[in-house]
């Protein structure tokens, strides 16, 4: 009877190890934002006395730029990623790559030196504030995250949908309208959902263009009237409204299937333009990189220059690195578990995708205030002491997980989605446990995935600001808090090489990625 | 090599059996063929002996060792059952080698290389032991997968449709590789397949399956003579099918009578094989078409408003019409 | 510098300083410091009000000894969320005049900045911006850019005035500024006086030290946006100019009280006074320093006189009449 | 419906000739089959004539339309041609009948449902309008795809594979509801297979290729009777070989001569039909082996080392030896 116990202990899932782990990640992931919300609910606090404008004005200048900034970043992703990935023109091959690049520049950055180059005084003749201005600085810092997500789309398309359009009298043009962004368009989904919760997010820029969106409005709340627990409850409806959005794109895809018409491949048909509409295309893949990283790059090193402080943030660039290489390598941990469990368990696995995605919408501050609370009740608890250098580094990466898994849980996925179910049930009919199956299976086979989202990582945390603000050791500083520091100053000069920097040293990951990218079309290795 | 036994097993998906009451056993040492359409219920047995799916009802045995029942579900990594997926499953980012040593970790390092390229051989690709899953084409895939499931001595190993998606020549020559590879391991295979040609070619024992019920188990020759219904009889190849009452122990068809061992008077299927019709010059049925059809002409021949099928020696010469025999040891006849 | 512990040299003497200045000055204080006394400062930058949280989070097991802030209301919420402690010493009662610390002691100021209106030369007499009164005058109608109210200056400004006048006053006065604004608050100090100089508007708020900066700068841009606009310390004839104070406090957790307090001495004693002066554009706290002679260009004022706690007491306030007159 | 013709059509990968000079007409209404093992240019000449890739050399004409030639290729969308794609390639995204008005959307909108469900119902499929390609079986699916390049009226017909990945049953009836489908609308079809049986029982005319190289062109009969090669032979089914010399007229194989209409002395190939075996009681050749085989027996033979297959009508009564006949109709000799 040995065996029957044995058998009916490991029936189902539920005592795998590896799922366990899962669990306990999610958990950790969410509770910074569950945090949030519990403690906007708690009803021993005031309510929103003042709230009702505050909240209806945020999630109006919310939406807003959501709508203006992330369709904008939709449209110029999509309609980049289809260039590069279907049609020949001249230069493709550089643009390919070069497209990325703007995913190293944080917003705030962006938006400082679109003011700095436009406003008054500036050397450009129209000036870029405002709504429109800030949604124009979102939509060319933010495309690269739809371009990501749509050229991948494009090119694991099945040549032979596109192949059996044309048969059937589609010509290239309207081949794109017709089969190919239909297609494309959970991926793009995606990465438009990604671009405008990183739009929910950001209050730098929103600050600095004048906008009131519910994020400035989080901090409206928290430093002007400061009242946290109006603070809290506007983030509250923020990280709720991010779950509701994150749902009802997944119902929108409906009974439709997108993926596989055909596992069989064959190189992508890439159309020739004809000469003027190849220049054409050139001339909008250039304005592109132009808008969302040359310019304001080449407008950062001119204010370096004007101040070379260089050596004075040489530590800080290496705590950036640091810190943003261990941030990513734990980060991704977390991820890859979530990722994988998702994907041997479809119940557990929604739910921790939900659960991980949430952090995503919510700005860095929030979600550190989150992390505060757990270790306040903790200490409160006697469990703690104070936030000791450990400690804060610890709340540091937690806050960091918490915010950022979700950016790194997608590629994850994704990378494990192309897997056949029999690699999994293979390696266990040959005697393979959870864990032998992990190390020896899913980790290897998603590799090129899970490099893509430790570079994803590794840049998204460089450029975060809020959360490394409060949570760092004494003495600590980053790039991002030096580009900060000087900049709330308001002594642009010495911000931009700090900023600058930011920039460089997220180019090295974000070319790697953007190379791997071009070279990983699914089926072929 | 043990025996695998399935009694009485059931499965449901969504509430609708997939399998229903299912009892069948592969003795050890021997090939069992499942044969049946697609959606029988073919490789839910596989998974359910594999223990990739609980069961609702019944009891899987793999030698003496109790492996599923309700409730209970050895998992399979403790199974040491051999799988042989349909798509092949081999790990993309291993090399043939580290493919067939995957399942013998238990080994030293020397030991599981030495042995892995043992049973590369075996299955004549020592030469590519290090090519990677996708420079191998599909019939070396399969043999890989073959090797690699059977390199850890399985119990028992089980094949889904191994060889399904080939063309015919490569299907014929891995058909006989894996037969002799299979004989010489001595182990016991189940063999998931729905080519009759196949599963006659390669089963000691057939198991024809339908709507996940078992129709018949039984040698190759046995399921051939003497199907137990229309559907068992179909399964091996085309037959002629006809309803009619038992008429002094046979059924008149319009192309002759089929002896029944049925009360008269009952209503009552005759099914005829393709291949049971002789066709003669006469009047009796109109041809209607003739088709070659490799060794055969495959003749479509009309009699009282019936098109029924023949398979005739190639090259018969056949004129407008023709009279029709009925070979009694390919008609059959079921009560309805 | 990765050590993230980093920057302790005097072993267990040193003092840990939570403060949201980030300025290039506040380092050459803090090697003054560890060089006059042999403790050494590990500082953690940040918002104010972050490091305000960090510090309730943390409760008695925090580490941070001072908390330091360029803005009073900021400080006055530490006091009243009960993290400072009061501390009186003869050095600190000397160096800091009864109106730019806390009555109670509970924080000190150590450099003083003054809310100053900046106008456009071509369009606007010097007269024109006497009093900050003048701004919600309908001679500004459409001529007025100011930064958010989110921002701590602009609440204190306000909460200043509710201090003097009442709330009534202090929401009319707003909303008649409200009235004259050319568009939304966006950008910093700086962007405004950019705007004004570039003839964007005619007049704005701004601390003093932004505009003072860009007088020093070698950019044509800034020489010109200089060379168009003007100065006035507002109120000269009446309660005199707002200002602000850059001061600390001892927590009230503190585990090096004392190494704390000789910081907050040191921050008003004569050598951080005059290292200060030139490195920092804020005035001294004292009287008797004088300020960096270019800084001293910008000429004498009259400084409004009330209690440094009414800043951060009327503070919510203030933010609610922003909110009610629509100055974002 | 328009003829469509291939003229010395080269087409090359990587340096590597993929079609080498293959001419070939599709007769205008009717079947054309390419029938060759994997790889052997089939899937390239349908690519070719869609226009989905330019040719190397030669041209291909579509009724008088010169559709390509060196340096021209009419793009696919204009040359009005349906194809069906071995995967079906249905997109995903849209309903059954969504995917059959797709090449349609010249037509207003009610026009082009209407057309859309009248061809769903002519492939049988009208109540599964509404549905998505992923919740549709295999062969639902190939009848979807064909509905969808049938309904604009295409001047041929394009089919690659179709029938495989289905399980005999269904290939069997989708081939039969295929045929009739094209007879009805009257299309040019080419019909790409790797599958004799499937070949012989649609095509109006067969085309065997190997290694991108036509090897015949003929009526399924002529092309079973009347090989030109040993490869062509063996593309219609299990055949024998055996190297020799001609002499008196014959080559004298272990099994018994077969007449060669070549020079004596001459070195030549004997190739057999298995089916062309006929086997007696006697003593000329061991029989190994006996397995049935559907309407045969399939038995290996021995004599002087070499081994045959014979395919011989089941349940022969065989001895352990027996006497060979070779029948002169499936047997063939080529010079080597
Ligand atoms: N995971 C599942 N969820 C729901 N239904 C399933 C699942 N797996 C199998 N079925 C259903 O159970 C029945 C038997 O499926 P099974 O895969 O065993 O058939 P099969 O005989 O192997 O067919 P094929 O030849 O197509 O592989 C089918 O009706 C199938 O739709
Ligand atoms: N895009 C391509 N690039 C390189 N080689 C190719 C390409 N397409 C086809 N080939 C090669 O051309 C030859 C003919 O291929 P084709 O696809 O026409 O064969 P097929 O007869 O359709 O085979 P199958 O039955 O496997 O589909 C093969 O050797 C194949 O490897
Ligand atoms: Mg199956
Ligand atoms: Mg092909």
């Amino acid at each position: 009877m040995a065996i029957d116990v044995v058998a009916a202990r490991s029936r189902g899932f539920a005592v795998d190890g590896v799922a366990l782990v899962a669990v306990l990640a999610t958990l950790a992931c969410a509770a910074p934002a569950i945090a949030v919300i519990s403690f906007a609910l708690s009803p021993d606090r005031e309510g929103v006395a003042f709230g009702g404008n505050l909240l209806r004005d945020g999630a109006l200048g919310t939406l807003t730029q959501m709508l203006l900034g992330g369709g904008g970043a939709t449209v110029l992703g999509a309609g980049a990623a289809w260039l590069v990935s279907l049609c020949k023109f001249p230069g493709r091959g550089l643009f390919e790559w070069a497209l990325v690049l703007p995913l190293a520049a944080p917003s705030y950055v962006l938006a400082y030196s679109y003011a700095s180059f436009s406003w008054a005084g500036g050397v450009s003749p129209i000036e870029v504030r405002g709504i429109w201005g800030a949604a124009f600085v979102y939509a060319v810092g933010l495309y690269p995250y739809v371009y990501l997500a749509a050229r991948a789309a494009f090119t694991s398309q099945s040549a032979c949908a596109l192949e059996a359009a044309r048969t059937l009298g589609t010509s290239p043009g309207s081949l794109f309208w017709r089969v190919a962004l239909p297609l494309a368009r959970p991926g793009i989904a995606a990465g438009a959902s990604l671009a405008m919760m990183e739009i929910a997010a950001d209050y730098g820029a929103a600050q600095h263009f004048g906008l009131t969106t519910l994020s400035t409005a989080i901090f409206r709340a928290w430093y002007a009237h400061q009242s946290l627990h109006a603070a809290l409850q506007i983030s509250a409806v923020l990280l709720i409204a991010a779950l509701v959005f994150l749902m009802l794109e997944r119902r929108a895809r409906g009974r439709a299937a997108f993926g596989g018409g055909s596992t069989r491949w064959r190189p992508l048909p890439r159309y020739g333009l004809s000469a003027p509409m190849g220049m054409l295309a050139a001339a909008f893949c250039a304005l592109l990189v132009f808008f969302g990283a040359a310019l304001p790059l080449a407008w950062l090193a001119r204010l370096a220059l004007l101040h070379a402080n260089i050596g004075d943030i040489a530590p800080a660039l290496v705590n950036s690195i640091v810190l943003s290489a261990m941030g990513a390598l734990i980060t991704l941990a977390l991820a890859a578990a979530i990722a994988v469990t998702a994907r041997r368990s479809r119940r557990l696995g929604q739910a921790s995708l939900f659960a991980a995605a949430m952090g995503y919408a919510a700005p860095g501050a929030v979600l550190a205030m989150g992390a505060l609370a757990i270790f306040a009740a903790a200490r409160e608890a006697g469990w703690i002491g104070g936030l000791s250098t450990g400690l804060a580094l610890t709340a540091l990466f937690w806050a960091y997980a918490a915010r950022f898994a979700s950016a790194g849980v997608q590629p994850i996925d994704a990378g494990l989605s192309r897997l056949s179910k029999g690699l999994d049930a293979s390696a266990r009919t040959l005697g393979a446990g959870p864990w032998r199956r992990l190390i020896e299976v899913d980790l290897p086979i998603a590799a090129p995935s899970i490099a893509a989202a430790a570079l994803i990582l590794f840049v998204e945390i460089l450029k975060e600001l809020p959360t490394t603000l409060i949570l760092r050791p004494f003495d600590f500083d980053t790039l991002a808090v030096k580009a900060y520091s000087y900049a709330s100053d308001e002594r642009l000069l010495e911000a931009a090489a700090p900023a600058l920097l930011i920039f460089v040293a997220g180019l090295a990951p974000i070319l790697i990625l953007s190379h791997g990218i071009a070279s990983a079309r699914a089926g072929a290795r | 090599m043990s025996t695998v036994t399935l009694t009485r097993v059931r499965r449901a998906y969504n509430g609708a059996w997939s399998l229903d009451d299912v009892s069948l056993t592969a003795p050890e040492g021997k090939v069992l063929a499942l044969l049946g359409p697609s959606g029988s219920g073919k490789s839910t047995i596989l998974r359910l002996i594999a223990g990739l799916e609980p069961l609702d009802a019944g009891e899987i045995r793999i030698g003496d060792q109790l492996a599923s029942s309700v409730g209970v579900t050895l998992p399979p990594e403790q199974r040491r059952l051999g799988m042989v997926f349909q798509d092949y499953s081999l790990f993309p980012h291993l090399t043939a080698a580290a493919n067939v040593g995957f399942g013998l970790d238990k080994l030293a390092r020397a030991e599981r290389d030495a042995l892995a390229l043992r049973w590369l051989d075996r299955v004549g690709l020592k030469h590519r032991a290090d090519a990677y899953p996708h420079e191998l084409s599909g019939g070396e895939q399969q043999r890989i997968a073959l090797a690699r499931s059977l390199a850890p001595q399985p119990r028992a190993v089980l094949l889904d449709e191994p060889f399904s998606g080939l063309d015919p020549v490569q299907r014929a020559e891995l058909r006989d590789a894996t037969l002799a590879t299979l004989a010489e391991a001595k182990t016991t295979a189940l063999f998931v397949t729905h080519d009759a040609e196949d599963a006659l070619q390669v089963a000691d024992r057939l198991a024809i399956l339908k709507s996940g019920r078992l129709l018949q188990e039984a040698t190759p020759r046995e399921a051939y003579d003497r199907p137990t219904s229309i559907d068992a009889a179909a399964a091996l190849g085309p037959i002629n099918v006809f309803s009619g009452r038992v008429e002094s122990g046979a059924i008149t068809t319009p192309f002759g009578p089929v002896a029944a061992a049925l009360p008269n008077g009952t209503a009552a299927q005759a099914a005829v094989r393709a291949e049971a019709l002789a066709l003669s010059p006469g009047a009796a049925a109109r041809v209607i078409e003739v088709r070659p059809h490799g060794a055969h002409d495959l003749v479509r021949i009309e009699a009282q408003g019936a098109i029924w099928r023949a398979l005739v020696p190639a090259r018969s010469t056949l004129g407008e019409s023709v009279d029709v025999t009925i070979q009694p040891a390919g008609a059959f006849a079921f009560s309805a | 510098a990765c050590n993230p512990s980093g920057g302790v040299r005097g072993g267990e003497n040193f003092i840990n300083v939570y403060t949201a200045r980030h300025y290039e000055a506040d380092r050459a204080l803090y090697s003054g410091f560890e060089e006059a006394t042999g403790i050494a400062v590990r500082a953690l930058t940040g918002s104010a009000e972050q490091l305000l949280e960090r510090l309730r989070a943390e409760g008695d097991a925090t580490a941070a000894d001072v908390f330091v802030s360029a803005d009073a209301g900021n400080l006055w919420r530490v006091k009243d969320a009960g993290l400072f402690q009061n501390v009186a010493t003869p050095a600190l009662e000397q160096g800091v005049p009864a109106h730019l610390r806390d009555p109670e002691g509970a924080f000190w100021g150590f450099a003083k900045r003054a809310r100053v209106i900046i106008y456009n030369k071509a369009n606007v007499q010097p007269d024109e911006v006497a009093t900050y009164d003048t701004l919600a005058t309908p001679r500004f109608r459409n001529q007025i850019v100011m930064r958010s109210s989110t921002n701590v200056y602009q609440l204190s400004t306000l909460a200043a005035r509710i201090e003097r006048l009442g709330a009534e006053n202090a929401r009319a006065w707003a909303a008649g500024v409200r009235a004259n604004f050319v568009r939304d608050p966006q950008g910093a100090d700086t962007d405004q006086i950019k705007a004004v100089g570039a003839g964007e508007a005619q007049a704005t708020l701004c601390n003093h030290y932004y505009y003072f900066r860009m007088t020093q700068s070698d950019d044509p841009a800034d020489r010109q946006t200089i060379a168009n606009t003007g100065l006035v310390f507002p109120d000269q004839a009446g309660a005199g100019t707002h200002v602000n104070i850059s001061g600390g406090g001892v927590t009230a957790h503190a585990q090096r009280r004392d190494n704390a307090v000789r910081f907050l001495e040191y921050l008003v004693s004569d050598e951080a006074q005059t290292t200060l002066a030139p490195l920092n554009s804020e005035f001294p706290i004292r009287p008797t320093i004088a300020p960096a002679p270019a800084l001293a260009a910008l000429g004498d004022f009259k400084e409004e006189n009330i209690p440094l706690d009414a800043l951060g007491r009327h503070q919510a306030e203030a933010a609610r009449i922003f909110e009610e007159v629509g100055w974002r």
